[in-house]
């Protein structure tokens, strides 16, 4: 079966990007498929490349683009929700006009259109957030 | 598109103390490009993201109530409000701002986009859907 | 020695405002902020609590965020008054410590 | 036709589980997890509407979250189980559609 | 230093599903230093915090509950917990893990950290205040 | 009179940001000292230069950095609350060994015990969160 994933809250704030990541791996554990991960609201923070957590905590973005390379999952991070909350790639800092990008290796900036796809391309949606 | 869904977007959350209203509603503006089956469902404190009169010039954040009135130019003609949950907070219709579609299928005549609905009536509307979006 | 008591949060979405509304003492302040204003509707399922505390405690709503939520003065409460960003000042400085509800 | 509601808020400190019990249909489940696994505690002042409603609807508690929260077994309703991961990806697959009570 | 400020640490959230508890427990550690007279309050769902037997192993998310019971050594012995909010959650002071100091005052005797208290003192306890810090 | 000011959540997402912004302004206006405003938990993202909100929105960030610069308040950002979020200033960066900063002006990164000494030094504490 298809599942589609939305997760709405940031990392380490929120237990939101830790649930959706063990059920994720558990899904596909489970011979399920999960084409596709979409970060919204607070979520988008999860993709950023330059949290420094704790040694003695777990990696939340190295776990989600790890498993995104291993298992072929399309991280995808609304842009209208990462404009505001400062999370960009190089294409969209250099269009803004920004010296700097943060988004992690296996994340990808797109628009509202890639949740609502996921929504009717997948068999279920299920929504980790607040 | 062969395939539609029908597709229900929950708002349970009040405007402007947290960002999930508006941002909500600009999922349902992206989604209208779709042609599925949208519905809106407003209960809890959803119900007071469609009370008129919102003035946000004192917290210097963006008014976006109007939009509301503009989302059945979208197609978007079923907000479904739950009555127990205006009941709870001393609100009654008239609380509410005026949303309107024109009915294509009724010469354009101007109808009511906010349907109250009862509890029971609500969560009929919440079993019925392929797809459930909660903000 | 009062305190000033903030409420953010929406009394019908977290148990905040009854919280405070059970620890808060005689003399102190409650400012209803954010999402906190909807605390001082009248015809709501908290409103008798609401009531009851404002002889004893003073009550507050700040108005720009009843403004923006469509709240007209005349749905208030009795005994429950508006302040600007000015007035919140004011009771911060006029208690002894502020204690928010989160 | 069913659905999974899944509900990740305490009940004493939000109003999801409440508004949750009240929309679900016979038949349908309810899985609690992250701070939503309390719903499921003996004793409590919402543990009658639970029970209540543990004969018409299937709930159940995430154990990892139950457990990382120190809630033993023993403590949950009568009718209320524990689930894991994998039983949560089942419980998704099972029914028709998902709803998260934010 | 020669003023005294008496700090309340307010803890009315459950752990894991947020940092909250966490990051304030990191406030308290660090607040330890400064030699003010600490209290910290456990009500509404922070009482939960307290719980014994937690495992996070199953959710990847580090245990901190071990932490309360080094407070002691950071001279932080004042653990204020409502009786009400045990209550509404089913919960004993059995289900509380046991958090003790040693009092330096006599003769380092082993005395319990966690000090059960009724709203109405709790109420006392936080007009009692010079700082409140709420998490 | 001399306040602190805790910001506990992050921008946009909560009103908290806006809420203490009003909040510091009137307060200086009314002749009052804010000699430092403290971030915590998300509220280390309100420190973002990469943030990009509508044109028809304000610029949270924008805001606080100009009202630094014009008042003189100490924008602190907790040091552990912003390595977990991925808010770091050069020498943070450079440190960890990231590649790129995201600290805008006016902000500092340091210590939790600037909380607790803003709390010893100021006539009243004011906290805004979630």
């Amino acid at each position: 079966m298809k599942f589609g994933v939305v997760i709405s809250e940031g990392p380490y704030t929120h237990q939101a990007a830790d649930s959706a990541f063990h059920f994720v791996k558990s899904a596909i554990a489970k011979g399920h498929e999960v084409p596709r991960v979409f970060f919204y609201h607070d979520g988008v923070n999860v993709a950023t490349r330059l949290s420094v957590p704790p040694q003695d905590e777990r990696n939340i973005q190295e776990n989600w683009s790890a498993l995104a390379k291993e298992h072929g999952v399309d991280l995808v991070v609304c842009i209208a929700a990462a404009q505001r909350r400062g999370i960009l790639d190089d294409n969209e800092a250099k269009r803004q006009g920004k010296d700097a990008s943060n988004i992690a290796e296996g994340f990808r900036i797109s628009g509202l259109g890639q949740l609502i796809e996921m929504g009717i391309q997948t068999d279920r949606l299920v929504t980790f957030g607040d | 598109m062969s395939e539609v869904k029908k597709f229900l977007y929950v708002n349970r959350k009040a405007p402007y103390g947290t960002i999930y209203a508006l941002e909500a509603l600009e999922v349902v503006l992206i989604g209208a490009a779709f042609d599925q089956d949208v519905s809106l469902a407003f209960l809890d404190d959803g119900v007071f993201q469609l009370t008129k009169g919102q003035n946000t010039d004192g917290i210097g954040v963006k008014n976006f109530s109007p939009t509301f009135r503009a989302l059945g130019d979208y197609e978007v003609t079923k907000l479904f409000v739950e009555q127990e949950s205006l009941d709870e907070r001393g609100l009654t219709t008239d609380d509410l701002q005026e949303v309107t579609y024109e009915d294509e299928d009724d010469d354009w005549a101007e109808k009511p986009s906010i349907r109250v609905v009862s509890r029971a009536e609500m969560a009929d509307i919440m079993a019925n859907q392929d797809v459930v979006l909660s903000f | 020695m009062s305190t000033l008591h903030t409420v953010n949060k929406s009394p019908f979405a977290t148990g905040a405002l009854v919280s405070c509304l059970d620890h808060c003492k005689d003399g102190d302040a409650i400012l209803m902020i954010e999402d906190g204003v909807y605390g001082g509707l009248t015809g709501t399922t908290v409103a008798d609590r609401v009531q009851q505390k404002a002889g004893s405690v003073a009550i507050f709503v700040l108005s720009p965020d009843a403004d923006a939520r469509g709240l007209a003065t005349d749905r208030l409460l009795a005994g429950v008054n508006g302040v600007d960003y000015d007035g919140f000042v004011d009771l911060v400085a006029d208690h002894d410590r502020t204690q928010a509800w989160l």
